[in-house]
């Protein structure tokens, strides 16, 4: 097929979402209930020829081409187009693949609604605005889009708007979104006053011979603070990825995402968007290349915001926010793999994390729509038997999350901690806190799989017979995402059936990436073995906490029960943000700024020449006093200060 | 013996005062009309003295138009002072003070 | 072009409110002809805007007719690239003013009617006036039907908001009115625009008059600390009143430095450029921290544009192609965003009488076409990307940083904080659970303010989407004053040579 | 000596047509029956543009009569327009008020009629004797006029303040009149002029006697410290009157001002212009703050004119020819626009009361819609809003004000003017904002000629611009030779 055609066919991924968004949102009214016929075909379609496109990446085919020209103003002259490689082809299929099944996911999870047709509008213009950030061939494009996925966030978040946690949960995601997009938007300047530029490759070439100059922060204050220029773009780039990939510590909007409907949390704030920071980073890694302490800085955040979430994951009683926080953790380990150099790992990791992660958001909604809301674990329990595929498919999910071999979450984990181990002392010590941070991860997936399905049930009785399993609609997506969420790691398996595929796959992209070389295979075999048992172990402590000992869980509470409450209320960063940064402003805006500077200052000045004229006219009106004698005087007295005025001769 | 000129305008300069003073201090409005003919009286005492010391008749032209100004002036002023005398009943300018501020 | 587009465009509003002034009062015609009036303005303007070369620099459309030669003023009408748009947003604006008081404004009707025209016809003529006396002229001709109009149309508080804004505004243009007769006896005995242009004035003057339209300029922008007429004269005008306010009048203010302070004041432009930045800044920070803590709505949006036009002269002192055109942008698109916001707070103040953000709450489910269009308007106006109020910004921006670092950085605090107070609002009106029963059988827009909503809707996705036609049309004349600037080498002022004695 | 020959007589023929008119309506008036009063009116109206129609005729004249006694050039012809505009103002305004009022004795119109002969006289004048009496020929007649209702105690007292001050004034003028003719042996101005320019008097004396002598005309100019009578005497005065008042002997009292120190003391310019600019912000301090605190809007008109002449006299300052020009063309808008301002009080004027206090224009845009924005476009045009007449002039007054290199004294009159819009808003807020009083004192008496001149005088308000160039070349062009 020619050019064009292509072309026109790799345009249609994002267009047939955009046109499904058209059609729900403008005849919304008629579609009701229709919706899904509209949107589901749409984002299939889309995922079918995302296939195509991985076809001709395969065969080594990239497509670079711009569509029209945005904005020309002087020397800055920005187009919209389109940018197709391996990375690009990678997650396309990741985010229709996903996207398609939680479509088909909600047509059974929200049906009944009454903003049926709005929310499947605003799934396909999130869709829309996935794939065109994917595609996007320079940084603005990707701003542009990255703050429209902010925006769909912002919608489905607040999609039950009248309840008030969610219409909180919405305005806080958007506005923590914008202060990332804050420093995003400033490494967007810097790179266009710099380099002159905002396209990728130019950038690309335009960092490397730029990596000496560097820039003064504290010139305007007298100060000296040098930076290197790459390292404060590099640097001002990750801080718009943390904001958006809900890293510490702008992670704290993401737990309270989940007041969204279910479906949206797996989407959005599991598979696609919140990896949108992984990608941008993966995507500008020649510029992070360039600056080593970038590099590191994006390690060690990774590494501790995945122990930091682990450990909140540890305690949390709502079944979506245990999920949500091993998001962030599992999105710590994607950007520490980042931050060492293994790109293409953690892209690897963000695929397999999309599908087991996803599984598990759809498994958690299967398991609230079959006791019809109920949210807290601890009032579930014992629900193996009731409903037994999202059991079944919610354990798989559980199994590769915690690492156990043979499922897609142990092989991209694990070549994380492996390559973390090869990179150098840093690297070591984020071998060591990942690999708690697994045993973790191990111990909270499995509190879960056992408080909810195993034990007898804590339901209230007549909530109890009411379970009943999801409809095939729901439950046939997982079993997809379930089969998903183990051979989607055999892509990458190292050793057997020449070497990892998916490494090779995305080679082309990462050629510039200083390759680590691999010691021996016997370390490297130790290795595995340690986080396999890690694994294990964790899982084993959960089932003694949860299946043998129940009363084990409130004894170690009480014994550190200061760290407990820690740990219980996210280690205060809510409180902490809103009584330092919140409050503050609201107090000085309305007391200060407003009451007294406008008002009291400023307003009173201008009522004050008003009143201070009247005030003047009041007084010199009683010269007027009505008696002609004194106007005589007057005259008389006028006219000698006349004389003796002009006789001073001026 | 001539008077001097000097000793004439300082005979004009005393009765213009005196017809200043006395329209600033008298309260009786007829005292006022007087004090008024009193100023123009002394401006003419001083174009006649003027004029004859600079020997022209122009002077004394100006005196008699002044002449016939003020007598207009002094009917007027009567006229007027007999509308309010005939309303107010008092001739005292301390009490025309209606409008004021 | 043939006949005089701009005078004809300028005076058809007059001529029918002069005609509207001796009919028989008759309210259905008053409006159908108002309506009508407006909208033949509007397709002249859009005639003028078709036929407008976007390639040449200089002024087109030009009239030049003597009007009082022994004193050198000459009655001189054009328009170049930077006010063309200006024009075709004021006509715009005006036929959605007449369409929104169709059933809001139910005494005086015909005064009413009166007062918009001929403040439409002010304002096209500032727009297009390239004759200082001229300009000077419509500048305070819209100071009476808009005093008039705040006063007698407005909300409770409205004499005190009128009055306020009367004397404001007139104390800062009289200043203007002797700076404009400094540049007549030191330009060569002309007010003409064009001939002013190319005369190269001594430091004082561009000094002091520079000052002097500055004081005019910045209480009409409004700049930070001369702004507390705005949120008075907001809130109590009508919503058309609200509209011209913020749509158009207070970019007149921008429009000045852009047509005057700029090309005529080079040095003292240069000079002034660093203050004039830092009280920008403080209009974008402050009027956003402000506006957070409103709880009236209209006031709320009032301060909003405050801290909107802190980006406008923001971006015009960064003093390059950017910075310039990103003002310009800007203040077009805040022009279609916060109208298209006063009119819907209009819409909903119709129904409900109240302008407290706590009246309101979840009305998002009995009011849904409503809700699409104020969520729409709030995006583009916190500047979300894809929608006009981004490309304005982000210009600015970018101009701002190229010219000073620090003044970039401060500045992009205003889209997070323009992001708080628009959403959080929303979110008070729209979403939350329905506080007030009563709201619940609020009325949905109907097809006539639907019809007043959607231009502005399209406009705001459109200008969004695929800018450039509207940024090509301003190329030539913004590189033009460019080139100028440059080729002046521009220096600054220092005090001794503004103070020679 | 003072040479005359009868065919010069022919230059004052609009003097001559006025004296007769006056006369006749004076002596018809003891005639004929008080119904058909009113029809004097008309016959003065006749007078009057009769007067106007040899002026215009005599307009191309410039020529010095009885040995520079009267001077007839186009400074003169310009006031001769101004004064006749004046007079008929001021006697349309009065047709029916006079008739409810004060008894309808039809020497009013007479009075208006030598007063305006008195003001020519003025303008013409080329010598200070000819200046007395045209001085004293007006104020004379103003000061019956201001007591005419004779009934009322505020219009007597008016008469009496205003006499008594006034003949002071023109007492002093005298006087000082007197010294110069002493001091110069002359009473002709352009000879006064060139003997004090000649140097050599001693200055005390001279300062004293163009003291003394400038007195008078600062004094009916109500410039400060002489103004102290105006608010007063405007409030007491019958409307018309006031009106008539307001513009003519203003216009008046700045013609000898112009002539007597712009055409006869070029080269005293520095020494009195110190003195006028005093003179000057004093004015406009004094008229535009005090009228803040009016409630009555006939009385804040008083002082609104008195702030006017503090405008005027900024064209003064420099004594330079577009000063002059500046002044003249001011002084034609300024009285359109006056005359119209109290035009609306007399066209307001009912059976009972009177139309002055601020709460009497309460809501008179809804009950008067047609009389409320004729009072709105003549204060906004007082203001200096554009696109009014008093906007044109006063630009033109700060243009030469800037030209003559005081841009800080206009900087000072902008200012003012700002400041003046304050209480002419107020006047505005009152008809347009606020209800409208309980008590509707019934309907304003019907009055077709009042109506119709504040009719013509609202169209030139707001028309000025059209026939601006017109106008402004005639100001020009008939400034007293320099």
């Amino acid at each position: 097929m020619t050019r064009s055609v292509v072309l026109f066919r790799d345009l249609l991924i994002p267009i047939l979402p955009l046109a499904a968004f058209l059609v729900n949102g403008l005849f919304g009214r008629w579609t009701r209930e229709k919706a899904h016929w509209v949107s589901v075909p749409a984002v299939v379609l889309s995922f079918l020829l995302s296939l195509f496109v991985l076809k001709d990446v395969l065969s080594g085919v990239n497509t670079y081409a711009s569509l029209y020209r945005w904005i020309t103003v002087g020397a800055f002259d920005v187009s919209v187009g389109v940018m197709i490689d391996p990375l690009t082809a990678v997650m396309l299929i990741v985010v229709t693949s996903v996207s398609s099944l939680v479509h088909i996911y909600s047509i059974g999870y929200m049906h009944g609604d009454k903003g049926y047709a709005r929310f499947f509008a605003y799934l396909s213009l999130f869709t829309f605005s996935m794939l065109m950030l994917v595609l996007s061939n320079n940084l603005l494009e990707l701003f542009v889009f990255w703050e429209a996925v902010g925006l769909c966030s912002y919608l489905l978040i607040g999609h039950w708007y009248d309840r008030r946690s969610a219409a909180d949960a919405a305005t806080k995601a958007f506005v923590v979104n914008r202060v990332g997009d804050f420093g995003f938007g400033l490494g967007l300047l810097l790179i266009f006053v710099t380099l002159g530029t905002l396209d990728y490759q130019a950038v690309f070439l335009g960092a490397k011979a730029a990596t000496n100059q560097t820039v003064d922060l504290l010139a305007p204050f007298g100060g000296k603070l040098d930076v290197g220029l790459v390292t404060l773009i590099a640097l001002l780039l990750f801080a718009g990825a943390m904001g958006k990939s809900a890293q510490l510590p702008l992670h704290v909007w993401l737990p309270d995402a989940m007041e969204g409907p279910t479906p949206v949390s797996a989407l959005i704030h599991a598979a696609t968007m919140v990896t949108a920071g992984v990608y941008m980073v993966a995507r500008m890694h020649p510029v992070f290349e360039l600056s080593p302490s970038a590099m590191a800085t994006v390690a060690v955040v990774g590494g501790g915001t995945a122990i930091f979430a682990a450990t909140i994951g540890l305690v949390q009683n709502d079944i979506k926010r245990v999920v949500a926080y091993s998001t962030v953790s599992q999105l710590g380990y994607m950007f520490l793999a980042c931050g060492i150099g293994a790109y293409g790992i953690a892209i690897f990791h963000l695929m397999t994390h999309a599908f087991f992660k996803g599984l598990l958001f759809l498994g958690a909604g299967s398991v609230i729509h079959a006791l019809s809301g109920e949210q807290d674990i601890r009032k579930m329990g014992g629900l193996r038997n009731k409903i037994p595929a999202t059991y079944l498919t919610f354990l798989i999910g559980s199994l590769s999350l915690a690492g156990v071999p043979l499922f897609a979450g142990f092989f991209s984990k694990d070549e994380i901690l492996t390559r973390a181990f090869f990179a150098g002392d840093l690297g070591r010590v984020l071998w060591g806190v990942a690999l708690l941070g697994a045993l973790l991860t191990a111990f909270y997936a499995f509190r879960l799989v056992y408080l909810v399905f195993h034990g007898e049930t804590r339901l209230l009785p007549d909530a109890a017979h009411h379970v009943h399993e999801s409809p095939p609609v729901m439950t046939v997506p997982l079993w997809i995402l379930a089969v998903l969420a183990v051979f989607s790691g055999w892509v990458g398996i190292p050793l057997i059936a020449g070497g990892d595929k998916i490494g090779h796959f995305l080679e082309p992209v990462f050629k510039g990436v200083a390759h680590v070389a691999h010691a021996d295979i016997r370390l490297e075999f130790w290795l595995i073995a340690v986080s396999v048992i890690v694994a294990l172990l964790g899982i084993a402590v959960a089932d003694m906490f949860y299946r043998t000992r129940p009363a084990m869980p409130d004894k170690v509470a009480s014994a550190w029960p200061r760290f407990y409450s820690l740990l219980l209320n996210k280690w205060w960063f809510d409180e902490i943000f809103d009584w330092a940064i919140v409050r503050p402003t609201r107090r000085i805006s309305e007391a200060f700024l407003w009451k007294v500077a406008d008002v009291r200052i400023i307003d009173a000045f201008v009522n004050g020449v008003g009143s201070v004229t009247q005030q003047a006219a009041a007084s010199w009106r009683r010269i007027q006093t009505g008696l002609t004698q004194d106007y005589a005087m007057t005259v008389v007295l006028g006219l000698l200060a006349i004389v003796a005025v002009w006789l001073a001769a001026w | 013996m001539t008077i001097p000129l000097s000793w004439v305008l300082a005979l004009s300069a005393v009765v213009f005062g005196i017809g200043v003073i006395g329209l600033l201090t008298r309260r009786n409005i007829l005292i006022l009309l007087m004090s008024l003919e009193l100023i123009l009286n002394a401006a003419n005492i001083n174009l006649v003295a003027f004029s004859n010391h600079l020997h022209s008749m122009r002077g004394n032209v100006i005196v008699v138009f002044t002449i016939a100004v003020a007598a207009a002036e002094a009917a007027v002023g009567l006229a007027i002072l007999l509308a309010l005398f005939r309303n107010r009943r008092t001739v005292n300018l301390d009490e025309v003070r209606e409008m004021k501020g | 072009m043939k006949f005089p587009i701009l005078s004809l465009t300028t005076y058809i509003p007059l001529i029918g409110a002069l005609y509207l002034l001796f009919m028989k009062e008759h309210e259905g015609m008053v409006r159908r002809l108002s309506l009508a009036v407006s909208l033949a303005a509007l397709a002249l303007s859009v005639l003028m805007l078709g036929h407008f070369d976007p390639k040449s620099a200089g002024f087109q459309f030009v009239e030049n007719l003597e009007w009082a030669p022994s004193l050198g003023i000459s009655y001189k009408m054009g328009v170049d690239g930077i006010s063309v748009l200006f024009i075709v947003l004021t006509t715009v604006l005006t036929v959605l003013c007449v369409l929104v008081s169709w059933t809001q404004v139910k005494k005086y009707v015909r005064e009413f009617h009166v007062a918009l025209l001929v403040i439409e016809s002010a304002m096209l003529g500032v727009f297009s006036a390239l004759d200082l006396v001229l300009f000077y002229v419509f500048w305070e001709v819209m100071l009476i039907p808009m005093f008039l109009m705040i006063g007698i149309w407005g909300g409770p508080n409205r004499v005190y908001a009128a009055v306020k804004f009367f004397l404001y505004t007139l104390a800062g243009s009289v200043l203007m009115l002797i700076g404009i007769i400094v540049l007549y006896v030191h330009g060569g005995k002309t007010f003409d625009v064009a001939a002013l242009l190319q005369v190269k004035f001594a430091a004082p003057v561009q000094f002091w008059v520079f000052l002097a339209f500055f004081v005019a300029f910045a209480v009409k922008v409004p700049m930070w600390p001369v702004h507390t007429w705005l949120p008075d004269a907001h809130t109590e005008a009508p919503t058309a009143g609200s509209v011209i306010l913020a749509g158009i009048l207070i970019k007149m203010g921008a429009y000045g430095f852009l047509r005057f302070s700029l090309p005529m004041f080079p040095d003292a432009t240069v000079t002034f450029a660093p203050y004039i930045l830092a009280l920008s800044l403080v209009a974008i920070i402050y009027g956003a921290l402000v506006t957070l803590v409103q709880t009236d709505l209209k006031k709320l949006i009032a301060y909003s544009s405050v801290s909107h036009m802190g980006f406008v002269t923001l971006g015009i002192f960064a003093l390059n192609r950017q910075g310039i055109e990103g003002g310009i942008m800007q203040m077009v698109n805040h022009g279609i965003i916060t109208g298209a916001l006063f009119l819907l707070i209009g819409i909903i103040y119709e129904r409900t009488h109240s302008r407290e953000i706590s009246a309101y709450g979840g009305i998002a489910r009995s009011v849904p076409r409503y809700a699409s269009f104020f969520v729409l308007f709030v995006l583009a106006s916190l500047g979300l990307p894809g929608l006009n109020g981004f490309v304005g910004e982000f210009l600015v921006l970018l101009g701002a940083f190229q010219r000073d670092r620090i003044v970039g950085v401060l500045a992009m605090t205003g889209i997070i904080l323009a992001a708080v107070y628009l959403l959080w609002m929303t979110q008070r009106v729209l979403f939350q659970e329905m506080t007030h029963p009563e709201n619940e059988k609020l009325a949905d827009i109907d097809t006539r303010e639907f019809i007043t909503l959607l231009p502005l809707a399209v406009l705001v996705v459109f200008l969004g989407v695929y800018p450039n036609p509207a940024l090509s049309v301003m190329h030539a004349s913004v590189d033009q004053m460019m080139a100028k600037m440059e080729a002046h080498k521009a220096a600054a002022i220092t005090w001794a040579q503004a103070w020679p004695f | 000596m003072i040479q005359f020959n009868a065919a010069d007589l022919v230059w004052l023929l609009p003097e001559i047509i006025l004296f007769v008119t006056a006369s006749a309506v004076v002596l018809l008036s003891v005639i004929v029956r008080p119904e058909a009063r009113s029809g004097l009116a008309a016959l003065a109206v006749i007078g009057a543009l009769a007067a106007g129609w040899a002026a215009y005729g005599l307009s191309d004249g410039n020529v010095e009569l009885f040995s520079r006694m009267v001077i007839v050039d186009p400074f003169a012809t310009y006031f001769r327009y101004l004064f006749v505009l004046a007079v008929l103002g001021g006697v349309l305004l009065s047709v029916r008020t006079l008739q409810t009022e004060g008894g309808n004795r039809s020497e009013y119109y007479g009075l208006m009629l030598f007063a305006a002969i008195g003001m020519m006289v003025m303008a013409e004048a080329g010598d200070l004797l000819m200046v007395y009496i045209g001085l004293e020929l007006m104020s004379l007649s103003l000061y019956i006029l201001a007591g005419f209702y004779r009934r009322e105690t505020r219009s007597n007292e008016a008469a009496i303040k205003y006499f008594i001050l006034g003949t002071l004034a023109s007492g002093i003028f005298v006087y000082g009149l007197s010294l110069l003719y002493g001091l110069t042996g002359t009473t002709s101005i352009r000879a006064i002029g060139e003997i004090v320019s000649a140097g050599g008097l001693s200055r005390p004396a001279l300062v004293l006697a163009l003291a003394m002598v400038g007195t008078a005309f600062a004094f009916k100019v109500a410039a400060v410290p002489f103004h102290m009578w105006t608010p007063d005497v405007y409030e007491g005065a019958p409307t018309p009157v006031t009106a008539f008042m307001s513009v003519g002997p203003k216009a008046a009292g700045f013609a000898v001002f112009l002539r007597v120190f712009l055409e006869a003391f070029p080269a005293a310019q520095p020494d009195w212009n110190n003195l006028v600019i005093v003179l000057s912000i004093l004015t406009m301090a004094v008229g535009n703050i005090i009228a803040i605190a009016q409630t009555s809007v006939k009385r804040m008109l008083a002082y609104s004119s008195i702030g006017h002449a503090g405008y005027i006299l900024i064209g003064l300052v420099g004594g330079t020819a577009v000063g002059a020009g500046a002044v003249l063309f001011y002084l034609l808008m300024y009285t359109i626009t006056n005359l119209g301002a109290f035009g609306i009080l007399v066209v307001l004027q009912r059976e009972k009361g009177r139309v002055e206090t601020l709460d009497d224009f309460a809501g008179l845009g809804k009950t008067h819609p047609a009389a409320a924005l004729g009072m709105l476009i003549f204060l906004f045009s007082l203001t200096g809003i554009p696109p009014m007449a008093g906007f044109f002039g006063k630009f033109y007054l700060f243009t030469a004000a800037v030209k003559a290199g005081y841009v800080w004294l206009a900087v000072l009159g902008v200012l003012m003017s700002a400041v003046s819009a304050f209480y002419y808003l107020r006047v505005v807020l009152a008809m347009y904002m606020q209800e409208p009083a309980a008590a509707g004192a019934g309907e304003p008496m019907s009055q077709p000629s009042a109506v119709l001149a504040v009719t013509i005088a609202a169209f030139l308000t707001v028309g000025i611009g059209i026939l601006l160039n017109p106008l402004l070349s005639l100001a020009a062009a008939s400034l007293p030779k320099m």
